[in-house]
């Protein structure tokens, strides 16, 4: 459904991916694994088009997507769920839905997916009234997603949706990861949380210092030495 | 001996604790991890301590003098120096120049300012880099000038913010020895870090953040093995 | 070679004024060393310091006023408005610090602005002091030929340019670029911006006032119109920087030889009169977007733009 | 009792003035929330506006309040202009100073107001509608009443109109598609591509609705004020005080910093002197900078969240 082919990336001069290239079919979990600062956010942010690639082709469910304008790849069927959520805080829960759902099929079907995201979230139905800057993390992540959700994408992208949540909220927005996938999905996360993370992915890649050095069977990867050492902190 | 006290400190933001109740000294001399997962409060916590925010409760203290609520340059003049988690070089500004400008702290003279820089670049192995302008200069070398500018400043203490992160193995062991040699310079650190190999092998002592909370505290091998830290951010085991 | 330009341009200035030039074009060379002395003051606190003022015409408004009122209403030579302006200015410039250099960016830039403006209006209404819009005429300026007025203003101008050099390569002047460049890097390194900052703002200030003070002397009449101007004063500061080169030593020579020459010409032409304020913006919105940092700081884009200098890949 | 009606006739006054710069005063926030520049071509874009409906008066015949939907239009037209061709390339450009930005508005406003001094003099003008000297008193509804007040029925029609302009605008905001990707787009841009939102067109769309509002403020003001060229800058210096009375960015800020600073100026002038007006709204505006640095908005976001 998606493939990344060959792309470099450069901020101002400075190279920060290298030559990276992997992909996501239909119905899968693909996760991006790695340290701070190896590049994930990057080739998420180069996907959906906030920052061009110098070099190689991003192409999404039949479409070369990099050189179109980034704000039509959520027509597409792409949503990119940020860090740090990234709300807008002053609006209210269900105007932050809205937001998700301006364009095409999806801003027709505003009413009905608005229905779903509240049965799947119960707590943002209590809370819709609300400013999205008054809920706490673990809402907040879940109004995210749910925003995702009402653009009625094909792929969904997650950048570190476990950022900054206590231990327990942690669970609870992967529950909500699972939940999402068993409903058809596609998604593509990346993560620090790796452990959590290779549990409910079906591939992973692990990206070091710009590059990808590995790649395989999320549970392949969770039972390997070098991946255990650095990442699980075994 | 302890250089820094830190006592019950919290930091709250609108209603939201960003940190919470934290307390925790700091030895002479010693290397002192932070870690904790993104969010946790570990770069706030350093905001209050180098005096960009004030705390909201609690105390701290540098070589017996409270500083809570002191200007950041006051706290500086006081001996800390600190680095940013996004490195801040002065972009139009030469290496040389960067570290200059802060040289100038200590210095009675620009003569004298010009011999402390250069002796901090050599440190920082970046001597052969001094006449590029900062912002041409890739991220390793960013993050050193970063730690050069800081060590500039002739700090009793220096807090490092991230200053691992995104480096390739080269950078990597290039950064820890400078950081050990830092050490052997009797210039205490504290340092944020999430390279869970580096922290480890490099800190004497670590303390561990969750959600603005102190979880733990201990030598690497009393952390690796604290069955809380382990939940909370190493993964369940 | 280079090193001797100061001294050569020195010489230059100083025969200028036996070389049997008019009285027209000696008053020219007379308004370019006032308006590159305002511009090198700007320079410093704007500049190098990156405060970026929308208001020294307050600054300069006051120094006038200084040597017009100790005239007016002391009854001694505004002369020594020259020294006071100094210590007044710099009292005012110092008070005005305390409120504004809170701000940060285009919010300080606005403050400064409405400084300006509050003086002004001040000026205006204090009617008892400064005598309101009526102005303060001087009877007789002390001197008929433009000469003795040329060389006063060149010395003001050679001292600003000297301390400049001095300033910006000294502690001080590191200090400034570095809370250009970042205030929070700056603090961290132990600099006291507030301090560093009040110190760029007081001297810009002062220097902008014994501009001022000048300025009465030599045109004998000043009104708040003219003196705490903001589009004739605080914007054509600025823009005189921008077109000469921003943080640059010699920029604000460049920017005041070219924009006193405009001004010049666009009087000089009748029916232009009024559309010299649009030729000002037109110019101010090309070298925003085409030589963002001046002809002295843009100068290789310049030439490689002529095909003279090598194209750096 | 003459004080006492002295006092509530300068309130009634200041704050019928303080409908109007309220107007002004959002437009203004209105494009500095969502282009995070501050636009020192304010006032002028307004002198451009008053101009339009000053001619459409005095060569047709049209009413100044009629000529709100044709100044308006023609405005956004304007703005969307130089948000696209000047203040998008100069975003682009580095430079030493980041406030190219805001000296670049300055360029614009002076471009504007020269044109105007070539093109109209700089003679003032006024538009003479015929129900000018309607006044309204107190006393003809009221006969007892212990006091005398009175409105002229242009500052309460002008009054009106910005109160209908401001609910619209709310509504605009708040209840359609596109206000809420304006709305999107200030809190944050970035966000706001992601969710599909053509950010480009967004903020020329901002702009462009900015300058339309203080367009409207415009033809409000021109039954009540005379016009001449050079009258932008002070209206700019006003838009700017609001924007920082009111919290920078937040609409409710605005219209109760306009309505403050008219009432204060108001104040000023029945009290200290006329000429002393313009200093009130700087005293005001430095307290505000001193005492409450985030505006208005602070105040109320902090009762909101509860700090």
């Amino acid at each position: 459904m998606l493939e990344v082919k060959n792309i470099d990336v450069f901020y101002s001069d400075l190279q920060v991916i290298f030559d990276v290239s992997f992909g996501v079919n239909t119905g899968e979990v693909v996760a991006l694994i790695g340290a701070n600062g190896a590049g994930k956010s990057t080739i998420l942010r180069t996907i959906s088009g906030l920052v061009p690639p110098a070099n190689g082709d991003i192409v999404f469910d039949g479409h070369v997507i990099n050189k179109l304008h980034n704000y039509s790849l959520i027509e597409l069927g792409l949503v990119h769920v940020p860090e740090a959520r990234r709300l807008f805080p002053e609006m209210t829960v269900e105007e932050n839905l809205d937001i998700g759902s301006l364009r095409g099929q999806a801003k027709k079907d505003r009413k009905v997916n608005k229905d779903r995201i509240f049965e799947l979230f119960p707590r943002l139905l209590e809370r819709r009234r609300q400013l999205a800057g008054t809920l706490s993390g673990g809402e907040q992540q879940m109004l995210a997603i749910g925003r995702g959700l009402m653009s009625l994408p094909k792929l969904m992208m997650l950048d570190e949706p476990s950022l900054g949540l206590a231990p327990i909220l942690v669970k609870e927005v992967f529950r909500v990861i699972e939940q999402v996938r068993s409903e058809g999905m596609t998604v593509l996360i990346v993560e620090q949380n790796v452990k959590q993370t290779l549990a409910i992915a079906d591939r992973a890649y692990v990206l070091e210092n710009g590059k990808i050095v590995m790649s395989g069977k999320a549970a392949d990867l969770a039972n390997d030495e070098h991946v255990k050492a650095a990442y699980l902190g075994v | 001996m302890s250089i820094l006290q830190v006592k019950e400190v919290s930091k709250f933001f609108g209603g939201l604790a960003a940190v919470s109740g934290v307390s925790f000294d700091v030895n002479e001399n010693e290397i002192l991890g932070i870690i904790g997962p993104n969010g946790a409060g570990k770069t706030t916590l350093f905001n209050v301590i180098n005096g960009f925010y004030k705390p909201s409760k609690g105390e701290i203290i540098l070589n017996g003098k409270s500083i809570g609520g002191k200007k950041p340059h006051e706290i500086c003049k006081a001996g800390m120096a600190r680095t940013f988690q996004i490195v801040r070089p002065l972009r139009r500004l030469s290496v040389f120049d960067n570290v200059l400008a802060s040289a100038f702290l200590r210095a009675k003279s620009k003569a004298e300012a010009e011999e402390i820089a250069t002796e901090v670049l050599k440190f920082t192995d970046l001597y052969e880099d001094r006449d590029i302008l900062s912002k041409g200069l890739p991220l390793g070398k960013r993050k050193r000038l970063e730690i050069a500018r800081a060590l500039a400043t002739r700090p009793k203490l220096l807090l490092l913010d991230e200053s691992f992160a995104g480096l390739n193995p080269a950078e990597l062991d290039k950064s820890i020895e400078i950081i050990r040699n830092i050490k052997k310079s009797g210039i205490t650190v504290m340092i944020i870090e999430h390279h869970m190999k580096v922290i480890m092998s490099i800190s004497d002592r670590i303390v561990v953040l969750t959600y603005g909370q102190k979880i733990a505290e201990g030598t690497p091998d009393e952390i690796r093995h604290n069955q809380q830290v382990i939940e909370a951010y190493l993964g369940e085991a | 070679m280079k090193k001797y330009y100061p001294f050569i341009t020195l010489a230059l200035l100083l025969v200028l004024p036996m070389l049997g030039f008019s009285t027209y074009v000696m008053h020219i060379f007379i308004l370019l060393l006032m308006w590159a002395t305002i511009g090198m003051a700007w320079n410093l606190l704007s500049g190098y310091c990156g405060q970026v003022s929308f208001g020294h015409a307050a600054f300069f408004g006051i120094g006038a006023y200084t040597a017009g009122i100790l005239y007016s209403k002391a009854g001694v030579s505004p002369w020594f408005g020259l020294p006071l302006s100094v210590f007044v200015v710099g009292v005012f410039a110092f008070i005005i610090g305390l409120i504004v250099l809170r701000l940060r960016g285009p919010f300080f830039a606005l403050a400064t602005l409405a400084s300006g403006e509050v003086f002004r209006v001040s000026a205006e209404n204090m009617e008892w002091l400064t005598s309101g819009t009526l102005g303060i005429m001087l009877q007789k300026r002390l001197w008929v030929s433009k000469e003795p007025y040329y060389y006063i203003i060149l010395a003001i101008a050679v001292t600003t340019f000297i301390l400049m050099k001095y300033l910006v390569a000294s502690k001080l002047g590191y200090f400034f670029v570095a809370i250009r460049e970042d205030q929070d890097a700056a603090e961290s390194m132990g600099i006291n911006t507030t301090l560093y900052k009040t110190i760029a703002l007081v001297v810009s200030g002062m220097i902008t006032g014994v501009a001022g003070a000048f300025y009465m002397n030599y045109m004998g009449y000043i009104d708040p119109h003219i003196v705490f101007a903001l589009h004739d004063v605080s914007i054509i500061t600025i823009m005189i920087v921008m077109v000469g080169g921003v943080a640059t030593q010699w920029g604000p020579f460049v920017g005041a030889v070219i924009m006193v020459m405009l001004q010049e010409a666009v009087r000089s032409i009748g029916s232009l009169g009024a559309l010299h304020q649009a030729i000002f913006g037109l110019l101010l919105i090309f070298i925003i977007i085409f030589l963002p940092n001046g002809i002295v700081g843009d100068f290789r884009k310049i030439k490689r733009f002529f095909g003279l200098g090598r194209v750096r890949a | 009792m003459v004080q006492l009606e002295v006092f509530l006739q300068t309130m009634v006054s200041g704050l019928l003035l303080g409908g109007l710069y309220a107007l002004i005063g959002l437009g203004m926030t209105l494009i500095m929330g969502v282009m995070k520049i501050i636009n020192l071509a304010h006032g002028e874009l307004m002198m451009v506006a008053m101009y339009i409906a000053y001619w459409l008066f005095t060569l047709l015949g049209v009413d100044p309040y009629v000529a709100v939907f044709i100044a308006s239009p023609a405005l956004f037209i304007l703005g969307v202009l130089i948000q696209k061709y000047l203040i998008t390339p100069v975003i682009k450009v580095e430079s030493i100073l980041p406030e190219n930005q805001v000296i670049l508005t300055v360029g614009i406003g002076m471009v504007l107001a020269s044109l105007a001094t070539v093109f109209f003099k700089s003679d003032y003008r006024s538009t003479p509608v015929e129900y000018a000297s309607v006044t309204w008193y107190l006393s003809d509804f009221w006969q007892s009443s212990p006091i005398e007040l009175s409105i002229s029925l242009l500052w309460a029609v002008s009054f009106i109109f910005s109160i209908l302009i401001t609910l619209a605008l709310w509504f605009f905001l708040s209840r359609t598609d596109i206000g809420k990707q304006i709305r999107a787009t200030s809190q944050d841009s970035d966000a706001a591509i992601l969710m599909g939102i053509n950010v480009n067109r967004v903020r020329a769309f901002s702009f462009g609705l900015g300058s339309a509002i203080v367009a409207a403020a415009g033809c409000l003001f021109i039954p009540l004020y005379y016009l001449y060229p050079a009258l932008g800058g002070q209206f700019t210096l006003i838009a700017f005080v609001i924007t920082i009375l009111g919290g920078l960015g937040s609409n409710i800020g605005a219209i109760i910093g306009g309505l403050i600073l008219g009432v204060f100026e108001s104040l000023t002038s029945t009290y200290i002197g006329m000429g002393w007006a313009p200093v009130g709204r700087f005293a005001i505006f430095i307290a505000a900078l001193v005492f409450l640095p985030g505006g208005i908005a602070s105040l109320l976001r902090s009762r909101r969240l509860g700090k």
